[in-house]
């Protein structure tokens, strides 16, 4: 039996009708606005419209007086077609190609479900990519987990690599970069962070609005089901109907194959221009989809919500209205093409059902079997949601943190004492070689990746014929940022800005993944609030806008938040990718530079995490001026072909960039100690604006008068060659043993 | 030379493989699952990727597309036909080569560069190789271990029909490291291992698998 | 010896993307009236003993922790008989 | 509506990785008394119509065609009662 439904006449005569408002997430005043901005009680399905959109997830409700920053510290960008706010933003890389690419977070569900989490975290970037008219060409995934000894990191990191392995792979996306961070604070929240990159011609840009009155609004792809409304079933007062599925997941379920040929067939309507625009279904499902694409457009939208195509009959129109099923679309489709635009869905089997229509009332009215359930303004739901300024304040305890500096920590000294602590720090969890992951990830598929793991940056050719190609990277060093979070922003756009520059890319735009605590806490709220601030003035500094990005807040267990962690990815352009520059030193012969400044900079550091389990002091300085300036050295080297190899240095300092260097062939190294600096500091320290390079006496002449040009501080500390990493009068590791060290950790933990 | 390759939903590698026809000299013609013939080819690629998710068993729903009864047909008549990864599943699947594929015996999938002897270089498709030749090409699947009974990989061994060995580590359990196969007639080949991602310096390991594409050419302009 | 079974099946209300693969491929291959096929795991586990309610207690435990995530899946456990 | 259940598991001489890895993870997690795991697929096949001997006939010609790979796997129909 099925109660009356709730229909807008409904709604208008009943006003006392008592709506779970509390239970779907929204506070009293919110409830209150909705109702005025109705005038009158939200019908069921109006409210759990509101309800999701209005969520933090949808609204970005307590970050968005922040992140306005982005848009107003804008550096002027002539590469910029597309900026924030779209689904993704566009890029121009020349030859009439632009480049999209956006970071999503899909932490809490890989938590409670690692390998489907993981799977739709991958699934629903990809489509937010698709919906700007490109064509997907990569994906990366930074990636934060408990301690690797931690049972519960046995469950989820496997799963979660999978599950990301199971649906990229399936998709057909190489894999070229990504990070896997281990720190007590993710043990209750992984983050599971998915980046994608999408190519498309300047022309063929598509901003998904529902414009043109008459044209059809369409939805295509998976049927829709009741996975992932947990909340939306306690609309169930809607009906007493016991025959449904009592409790509705929170989790979804991926189908990979089913997206591979969505992109298919998304392109192919794309290129047939049959497609006035295409949006992509992610959190909110319908409800977003077309309060959004009503809203950018003419502002009216009529929908008759029985015709859309159902996986489960039982749904109530609440439910449909918030299902979070996996691969649809909704595309606005003139009349006169919609016989073509089916035909192409026809060809690819996707199931397609015309659901609406674009209209010019400036409402978003959608009928349930003829009956009006939902009559709103469509920008009162995507738009204009509920800002807030929420209080924030530097914690207490930073002053602490910041005053227990590592200096008094005891530090190995002598050659015996220096060469364990190398080989401890290679074989750390952070550090150690990530190939149990990487290996679960095809990164050959498409045929154009050019770099990928363990280089400095991902690189991926985007034209055969000029050798065009992109490189991108992302950083992020949660421990950094708890020192100092305006600091460690823009230490995690000064290391991805670096590995990009390091493979020989210019870079040019940055996108960044917010993960944050509760921002109801205003400790937290202030560390957010500098890393935001931070980040903008880095931007502006370094001339790459933000084009877009993700925030995920509330990732704390208790009172315990983990440790803020903005994960930046910067885009690079490389006008031919046969001039990259690879990490591996390969070589006898070739002169080992190192170029910036060396200082006694240990908080934060690996070496006090991994020896002391010390976090405390400052981060090290960061000098955004030097960065550009290594890049440009780095850049300009790369296109001369003045170098053979380069790595930027970061986490566990130049032992751990000679570690890699020499393992990445098994060419070892012999370095020498310079004068006047204390061994430990030499190889240890986390200083910023550095980097390694291999130089061939060919061309070492003309790499030296460009630092010099540059005026940019370069040793020549040593020389590629051997079987073996030697530290003069100190130590000696055989390549062996040292791979041993950084190989055997991952297996060692998982291989169970 | 006009060599097919054909797309299933869910093929990934078929771009690849075409421009490594292409590369190799050769004209890549593209088949899509639903035709009935194969257009006039010369030879087919049944390349890698995920075919119908490979839900079910790796390959099985693909094994009985439209298109296969055609390749089955013009296999059985000789055609030069190479089935990479998912392409060897499909063949097995089709019963044009004996035995099948399970799970990786470590469960995960796995992608690395990955040695390989040639056992067989008299095959259409590996002429272009010395006997026992080793070359490294990339290895990328989750469901990559070979099976058959005893009799039938005793039978391949003394046909000589083991066309290709993983040397080194076993990288997912295949019974007697076997890495690719091929039939009585040395017409039809299957491997696990990727070729099309080795035919050029920049993306590939290597250009070790360009042979194969020259082979099946080479082979066909003598014809 | 006995064998207990561990069937895992997908939630009714969660997609089951094999399962609906393999009904496509049934209807491809022209067996009609089927109305719809779901696809989830079987688990055949021998004990060295009795299939006691102790040891049965601890393959439930097993089920509902290690061989099936109860977010997304439900399972049955039971002792096959005359093995 | 009837409901046809077909099991496919590996044949028995056919190495079965992932029934090992759980027997494995079954004895980490202090579950003694295993003797073997085997982990195959169920397939519930709900039907248009009733369980005729036709219908049941189609789905054993399905699990022998696609179901099932006979190379490596065995397979078992049966209608299930009460549905
Ligand atoms: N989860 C992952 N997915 C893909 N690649 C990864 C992942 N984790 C690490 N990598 C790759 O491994 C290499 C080493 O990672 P990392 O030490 O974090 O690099 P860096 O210090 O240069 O940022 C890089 O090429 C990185 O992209
Ligand atoms: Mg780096």
């Amino acid at each position: 039996m099925t109660m009356e439904l709730d229909t807008t006449e409904v709604a208008a005569k009943t006003p006392d009708h008592e709506q779970p408002w509390a239970e779907l997430g929204l506070k009293e005043h919110e409830y209150d606005r909705i109702r005025d901005i109705l005038g009158r009680r939200p019908t069921n399905a109006e409210l759990a419209m509101y309800s999701v959109m209005w969520s933090e997830h949808c609204s970005y409700k307590s970050s968005k007086v922040h992140l306005r920053r982005f848009g107003e510290q804008a550096p002027h960008s002539d590469a910029l077609l597309v900026g924030m706010g779209e689904n993704a933003g566009v890029v121009d890389v020349g030859h009439g190609y632009a480049v999209t690419f956006k970071i999503e977070s899909h932490n809490h569900p890989s938590y409670v479900e690692p390998y489907q989490g993981a799977a739709t975290g991958v699934g629903g970037i990809v489509r937010d990519i698709l919906a700007m008219g490109a064509r997907p060409i990569a994906v990366m995934d930074p990636l934060r987990f408990g301690p690797m000894d931690a049972p519960d990191t046995k469950r989820v990191l496997p799963g979660v690599v999978a599950g990301i392995g199971g649906y990229g792979n399936c998709l057909g996306l190489p894999n070229i970069g990504g990070e896997v961070v281990f720190d007590p604070s993710y043990a209750a929240n992984p983050l599971v962070n998915a980046l994608c990159v999408g190519v498309l011609r300047h022309e063929d840009i598509h901003l998904a609005n529902a414009s043109g009155v008459g044209n059809k609004i369409v939805l295509f792809g998976a049927r829709t089901g009741g996975d992932g409304i947990g909340g939306a079933s306690i609309l169930a007062s809607e009906s007493f109907d016991d025959t449904k599925p009592s409790k509705r997941p929170s989790v979804q379920v991926g189908d990979p194959f089913m997206e591979k040929v969505l992109i298919e067939c998304c392109l192919e309507l794309f290129s047939a221009r049959v497609v006035e625009g295409i949006q992509d279904l992610g959190a909110a499902g319908i409800s977003c989809a077309t309060s959004e694409l009503a809203s950018n457009g003419d502002g009216g939208m009529h929908v008759d919500l029985e015709k859309v195509l159902l996986r489960d009959p039982s749904l109530t129109p609440g439910e449909i209205l918030m299902s979070e099923s996996q691969e649809r679309m909704m595309g606005v489709v003139a009349p006169e093409n919609l016989d073509a635009f089916l035909a192409i869905t026809a060809k690819w089997d996707v199931e397609t059902a015309v659901i609406g229509e674009v209209t010019d009332t400036g409402r978003l009215v959608i009928d349930w079997h003829g009956e009006t359930i939902v009559d709103v303004d469509p920008r009162t739901v995507a738009h204009d949601g509920p800002v807030y300024e929420r209080p924030y304040e530097r914690p207490a305890w930073q002053d602490d943190l910041q005053a227990a500096s590592p200096s008094s920590l005891p530090r190995p000294a002598g050659g015996a004492q220096l060469r364990e602590t190398l080989l401890q720090l290679a074989a750390a969890p952070n550090l150690a070689s990530k190939s149990w992951v990487t290996d679960q990830y095809d990164r050959y598929v498409l045929g154009n990746t050019v770099l990928a793991q363990p280089e400095n940056a991902g690189v991926v050719r985007i034209d055969d014929q000029t050798g065009l190609g992109v490189a991108v990277a992302t950083d992020g060093n949660g421990r950094y940022t708890k020192l100092d979070p305006y600091a460690g922003a823009q230490l995690a756009l000064a290391e991805a800005y670096r590995n990009v520059a390091t493979s020989g890319a210019r870079p040019v735009a940055v996108t960044d993944c917010l993960n944050f605590g509760s921002p109801e806490d205003p400790g937290v709220m202030w560390q957010f609030a500098e890393a935001v601030r931070g980040l903008a003035d880095g931007c502006q500094t370094l001339g790459t806008p933000v084009t877009g990005g993700n925030v995920s807040l509330y990732n704390q267990t208790g009172d315990v938040a983990i440790l803020p962690t903005p994960v930046v990815g910067v885009l690079g352009v490389l006008d031919d990718v046969a001039r990259r520059t690879p990490l591996g030193f390969r070589e006898t012969g070739h002169a080992i530079y190192l170029l910036g400044t060396t200082r006694e900079e240990f908080g934060g550091s690996e070496w006090a995490h991994v020896v002391h389990g010390h976090l405390g002091g400052l981060p090290p300085a960061v000098d955004l001026d030097a960065e550009r300036q290594l890049g440009e050295i780095l850049i300009a080297a790369a296109r001369d072909g003045l170098i053979d190899a380069a790595h930027d240095l970061s986490d566990g300092g130049l032992a751990q960039a000679l570690v890699e260097s020499t393992l990445r062939y098994g060419v070892g190294a012999r370095v020498a100690v310079p004068g006047g600096i204390d061994p430990f500091v030499f190889l240890f320290s986390e200083s910023q604006g550095r980097a390694l390079v291999a130089v061939s006496p060919d061309t070492d002449e003309r790499f030296v008068r460009l630092c010099a040009e540059r005026g940019y501080p370069n040793q020549r500390i040593g020389v590629v060659g051997g079987a073996a990493l030697s530290v003069d009068d100190l130590f000696d590791v055989d390549l062996d043993e040292l791979r041993r060290a950084h190989e055997s950790t991952f297996p060692a933990a998982f291989d169970a | 030379m006009r060599i097919g390759v054909v797309t299933f939903p869910g093929s990934l590698d078929d771009h690849d493989a075409a421009r490594a026809v292409r590369v190799a000299g050769g004209d890549p013609v593209v088949l899509w699952h639903a035709d009935a013939d194969v257009r006039g080819v010369d030879a087919v690629v049944l390349p890698g990727g995920f075919s119908y998710g490979d839900y079910l068993r790796a390959g099985a729903i693909a094994g009985m597309a439209p298109v296969m009864s055609a390749v089955v047909d013009a296999a059985r008549g000789g055609m030069p036909v190479l089935g990479i990864c998912n392409g060897f599943q499909v063949l097995c699947e089709a019963h044009l080569l004996p035995g099948a594929m399970l799970r990786n015996e470590h469960l995960r999938f796995v992608c690395r560069d990955q040695r390989l002897r040639v056992e067989n270089a008299a095959t259409s498709w590996t002429s272009a190789y010395g006997q026992g030749q080793e070359i490294v090409v990339p290895l990328k699947n989750i469901d990559g271990c070979y099976v058959a009974d005893e009799r039938t990989l005793d039978e391949l061994e003394a046909e000589g029909r083991v066309a290709f060995r993983y040397v080194g580590e076993n990288p997912n359990g295949s019974l007697r490291d076997i890495a690719g196969i091929t039939n009585a007639r040395g017409n039809v080949v299957g491997l696990m291992p990727h070729p099309e991602h080795a035919v050029d310096a920049l993306t590939g390991p290597t250009t070790d698998g360009l042979g194969f594409f020259t082979s099946v050419l080479e082979g066909m302009a003598h014809a | 010896m006995a064998r207990v079974v561990v069937d895992v099946m997908l939630k009714p209300e969660i997609l089951d993307p094999q399962g609906k693969a393999v009904h496509g491929a049934l209807t491809r291959l022209g067996f009609d009236g089927v109305a719809s096929v779901r696809q989830g795991k079987r688990f055949e586990i021998e004990l060295d003993g009795e299939a006691t309610p102790e040891a049965v207690a601890e393959v439930e435990r097993a089920a509902s922790t290690l061989l099936s995530n109860p977010v997304i899946e439900d399972f049955v456990v039971r002792v096959e008989a005359g093995v």
